[in-house]
């Protein structure tokens, strides 16, 4: 882990003069040929640095935060487990590792106002944004039942009423629609933001640099996440990234960005109120969250790009590991509490495997539906 | 009714719309300040300021992606292109998010959005500002898409598209901004989209034509008039989805179809219906439908390499009679 | 000949072909150190090095781009896609630079490209994943598009692919690179691009299909046998150019015929292949073309759902009795 | 004007230690969760600071480039008029007031050898890299002696003997094909480079980002100029950036970037020479060229969103009057020999305008030629 120096929470200093002077979307420029010496500072969120009341985080929350990695970690081992039996096909990408990441968001988050849009990897963020259990586990298996009533799948993860705007497929394609909800936002004249989560892979997309330049030129509540796991699938970032400290592409587009350990929930927690109050002003921004993928990219991926070394050291990081030491060393609960809430959590995962093998499949007539709002759309053959 | 320009019946559809609903919004490359690069949105950053008209940088697959995610979250763009032809850097968006979000979301989402530009060919403007995109889009299930031929037309479609709960590509043409013609001033004008229009009625062959290819269409049907035939001219006015029960209809009564598409000929819309036709109305053809398309070729510079492209109601005359076996 | 998995044969093309012209390379998201997402490029970086076997960031609009200048420039790259589901973010260098530069430029450059990978449904992988692309890119003119059905094909077809000086897609399937088959070692075994493969010789009805379709034609074809029919099994191989030719022959001798096509239906592959059987062979025609399609809808992840999207044998083997008049 | 100050070429000075430590694209990275500050100063070309002579370029070589500037801009006025005539179609982009970059950077470049590709807005370039003046106003008139068979008009001039690689119409599509040349470049062992020139408005245009990305990654010989002539159409610069200082997005790609004064043909010729070397040693870099159409932005754009102000501001600082002042002021030749090259360059143009209307129309059968390498290729109908 990173050296845990005491928190710091630097903020950009950069902004020229002029460029501060940004009014209406209207820049000064640098004079005619004349390029300007460039200072910047950027906001970092390093783990250890911060506790649950500094954050304004009860004890009680504490413990739910800890069931929900927890519920998300269970739930990803049982669906692996089931991907096995043949119950769960197609493409399974597993998030186990970045649970901090999902559970801090949330935390900062109002659910149900502010939007989350994310990847393929979704399970987490779906479950911490409080998506049911049962109808999680059973999209995976193509039910009915399953919140995308089994049209989705693992990688398609909606649920319009948490705002959880899905679970998209085409890598770096889903960051412009992110930034189309915070455009609505503002639009509507709400104070909520806009949330999207995207990899180190994704940003090398034309799609993110296009989005991040219109979020900025219209001023959005719009933030931009990109998970940096280190890996696109077997690419390391550095192998794709010309310049692999992501965060500095903020500069681009005249956005305050920052750099956050996504091993700590609290590092996570922290750097989201901040950069949710900041979108809240209609101030859009860029957040690089460095975490780690404990699987592989997916079921059929058996990560031999990663030596075993790397892997270990970044288990001892495991960010589950280190919100239940954190809890221990408080004495926010005993471990008899923690072992009752891994229970209560394995309990809920079986019970939605149950659910997920009673739903039924569904129906072949369903194919044409929730395509046209259209009730009598003249489908050919 | 009143005359109005082609243009001026788009822009009209677009502020009536407006106005009844304030969450109706236009974006696009140079549609506020300047006014529109072909005018049709001229005075509406005046009446509805820039919250409404939003100008944006060059950045299509950025800004449809944004009408997505806008409509997605309740609002209803309406995203001009300023010609199709810009919008193969946004073909994913228009593929893969904005046609199959809501089916991957089990219908939690709708997408009222309209994605509206010029589409075709316009002149000498060589291979990449000169294609047809009805044939690609056409292909992809969550789209509707209207093409349209007249400014009556044109008011009427537009108001659909803007009402529709589902995403609509709706294609002008640059060739037919200023074209002239008696729009209805009714504010509930709608056309229904997936109603092909019978222009011209007839009985001996039917030709099919959208957008400028029904121009060619309507002038090889007069060729074939003043010889003493008598053809049925259709507007299919929508693409997707296709009223084959007027086309049908229309080939069982006059047995000889010919269609007119600006397309390159490939899996275009004209082998579409062709291929409809003889499968719906096999025991009532006696020819073959045949089909005039622009040429299987990227789209020439040369003033008359282009002409020579495109469909022509020349070509069309002559298919017509020789599907009337009048040769 | 060796017994190759598919992927083998498509590896043996491209390690022949690098050996023979060293200004081939490789490139595309995984095809080096990870030795390909699909392990078709498995062991190629060991072989050739990271200067001709090269990894990508997930960028395909700027390695597409890539591949195109470097073809401009001199060299014969074989782009992969990781699958053709993500083309779409490239369409636009696909529809406006590699087929259309050289015309533009009256001729100056050629663009020796393949781009490669899989297309088509793989099962239950959702709407993005699960597209057949061969509609939609065969309407552009300036490509040519190749759909391989087995390992021989496979090798014989890449290599030809590889060596023309044209930009050609080529279209493989996941589900298809473990399928074993019979494989030619001639180092110089091109199959020619543009011809059609007469599969089965049969009399009375002719069913076109091409990549997995060819699977499911074929099954079709055996069940109808079983009842005492005779079937002819054509496989295009090529989607463009059509090998127009032996389709017609073919059905000029069955008189019906029917089409296997992944594609939604809609201006698809089925639909030319269909409207230009009726037009060139209209009265040798005893029914209507049929054609057999994925449904007219995104696809589905349930396993129910997708198995009911795909056209099915059972649905051919309906089709041509229906043709067959044997209902 | 900017001011100019004396001669100042200040190296980018940033790259942190480990980023510099950059080797085979293998970068160390920031430390997990702590993000270093930023300085970067960048290469600033200013008008007036440099001479001739330090440049390296002989007194017949300046008078040479005057006359190529007269070339294209007396080049570009009679299309204009042939336009009026209706001898020309289609869209027609004019150069006028750019003048200096094209010729700047042609001076600086192997020609035939280093490779350039632009947009639409190609008259300049193609007329500077030496392209047959019959040919280009041919093209224009859609004949068959022009220098794409008439196949593509004003917006795609080609030369493939001198690497002339397009006039392209998608903005910022033809930014990744620049890349590909160099990267083809690079691969066949020359030492040669590849110059991409876009506008101010294609730099927003994911493509851009995609390949410059993948320039830095593979050190490809690539320079990206970005010809800042303020407006994309009517949209002034500062309302489709969100960061109007362009030569500052090279950050996200770890390249050397650098802003010209592209009103003075030799501050572009130092920054072309200086970018020419790094890219011959596979450094590929970003040049933020400040310019000014002095036209619409196409023959149907009356330019209604710029003031009378502006434009006359502008026209004080055109290139050519510039050019010509600074050779009589330095006495490399009089107001008479001046005078003279524009009559020879002004007979030039007149010939090529009888050229291309004595050039025929194409034959309607080459519409089938020039797509397919094959010669029977089976098109459809
Ligand atoms: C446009 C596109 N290209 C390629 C893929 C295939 N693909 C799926 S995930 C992935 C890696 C993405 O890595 P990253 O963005 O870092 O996210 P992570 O998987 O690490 O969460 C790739 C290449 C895709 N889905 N979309
Ligand atoms: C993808 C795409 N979108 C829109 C257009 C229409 N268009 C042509 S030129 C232009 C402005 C480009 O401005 P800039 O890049 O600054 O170049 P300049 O014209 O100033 O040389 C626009 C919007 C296009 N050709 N391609
Ligand atoms: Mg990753
Ligand atoms: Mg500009």
């Amino acid at each position: 882990m990173a050296s845990e120096t005491k928190k710091k929470t630097t903020k950009r200093t950069t902004k020229r003069a002029s460029t501060a002077a940004k009014k209406n979307g209207v820049h000064e420029q640098s004079e005619f040929g004349v390029a300007e010496d460039l200072k910047v500072s950027f906001n970092t969120y390093q783990a250890g640095a911060y506790t649950h009341t500094e954050l304004g985080i009860s004890e009680e929350r504490v413990l739910a935060m800890y069931e929900n990695m927890l519920l998300q970690r269970r739930f990803e081992e049982r669906a692996a487990q089931m991907y096995g039996k043949q119950k769960i096909a197609g493409f399974l990408h597993l998030y186990i590792g970045q649970e901090a990441i999902s559970t801090g968001t949330a935390e900062a988050m109002r659910i149900g106002e502010d939007s989350v849009i994310t990847a393929y990897r979704d399970h987490g963020i779906g479950l911490a944004l409080g998506m049911d259990t049962n109808a999680c586990m059973a999209e995976l298996f193509g039910k009915i039942g399953g919140c995308s009533r089994g049209k989705g799948g693992s990688m398609h993860y909606f649920d319009a009423k948490l705002k959880m705007m899905g679970g998209h497929g085409i890598v770096g394609a889903h960051i412009p629609v992110g930034t189309g909800i915070a455009f609505a936002n503002k639009y509507k004249g709400e104070d909520t933001v806009s949330i999207s989560f995207f990899g180190d892979g994704a940003i090398h997309q034309g799609a993110f640099h296009e989005a991040a330049n219109l979020a900025s030129l219209y001023d959005l509540p719009a933030i931009f996440v990109v998970e940096n796991n280190q890996y696109a699938m077997g690419t390391a970032v550095e192998r794709a990234a010309a310049e692999p400290d992501l965060y500095k592409q903020a500069l681009s587009y005249d956005m305050t960005s920052s750099l956050v350990n996504g091993m700590d929930v609290f590092s996570v927690n922290k750097a989201m109120q901040d950069h949710i109050a900041m979108a809240r002003e209609n101030k859009p921004s860029l957040i690089e969250i460095r975490t780690y993928r404990y699987r592989g990219h997916s079921m059929s991926d058996p990560g031999n790009y990663r030596t075993k070394e790397e892997m270990d050291a970044k288990k001892d990081e495991d960010p589950i590991l280190r919100l239940k030491s954190y809890i221990l060393e408080n004495k926010l609960a005993d471990i008899g509490a923690l072992d009752t809430i891994d229970d209560n959590v394995k309990a809920e995962v079986m019970e939605s495997v149950e659910f997920a093998e009673n739903s039924p499949f569904p129906d072949l007539d369903t194919i044409y539906e929730d395509i046209y709002t259209q009730k009598d759309y003249p489908f050919l053959t | 009714m009143a005359e109005l320009q082609l243009r001026e019946a788009i822009r009209a559809a677009m502020v009536e719309e407006m106005q009844r609903d304030e969450n109706i919004f236009l974006m696009g490359e140079e549609v506020a300040e300047y006014n529109g690069a072909y005018k049709v949105s001229e005075g509406m950053l005046d009446m509805f300021g820039p919250k409404r008209v939003i100008d944006t940088p060059i950045a299509e697959n950025g800004f449809v992606g944004l009408g997505i995610g806008a409509a997605m979250n309740g609002l209803r763009p309406i995203i001009e292109f300023m010609t199709f032809n810009f919008s193969m850097v946004a073909m994913d968006q228009i593929i893969n998010n904005v046609a199959k979000i809501r089916y991957m979301s089990g219908g939690q989402f709708k997408f009222p959005i309209v994605l509206r530009g010029p589409n075709g060919a316009a002149g000498q403007l060589a291979a990449t500002h000169n294609t047809s995109f009805e044939s690609i889009f056409s292909t992809i299930p969550g789209l509707k898409i209207v093409s349209i031929s007249n400014p009556d037309d044109a008011k009427g479609l537009l108001k659909s598209a803007i009402r529709d709960d589902d995403p609509v590509l709706f294609m002008e043409s640059e060739k037919m901004y200023g074209m002239k013609g008696e729009v209805s001033d009714d504010p509930d004008y709608l056309i229904p989209i997936g109603k092909a229009r019978v222009a011209r009625e007839g009985k001996d062959v039917t030709i099919i034509g959208h957008n400028k290819s029904y121009w060619v269409a309507m002038k090889a049907a007069e060729m074939l008039v003043s010889e003493g035939f008598d053809p049925e001219v259709i507007d299919p006015r929508t693409i997707r989805p296709l009223d084959l029960e007027t086309i049908i209809a229309s080939v069982k009564k006059t047995n000889r179809c010919v269609i007119v598409d600006e397309s390159n000929p490939y899996a275009s819309v004209a082998s579409e219906i062709g291929f409809l036709i003889q499968r719906e109305a096999f025991d009532y053809l006696d020819a073959p439908v045949l089909r005039v398309n622009a040429k299987d070729t990227p789209a020439p510079y040369a003033k008359n390499l282009i002409e020579f492209y495109m469909p022509s109601a020349e070509d069309t005359y002559k298919a017509c009679r020789q599907v009337l076996y009048a040769n």
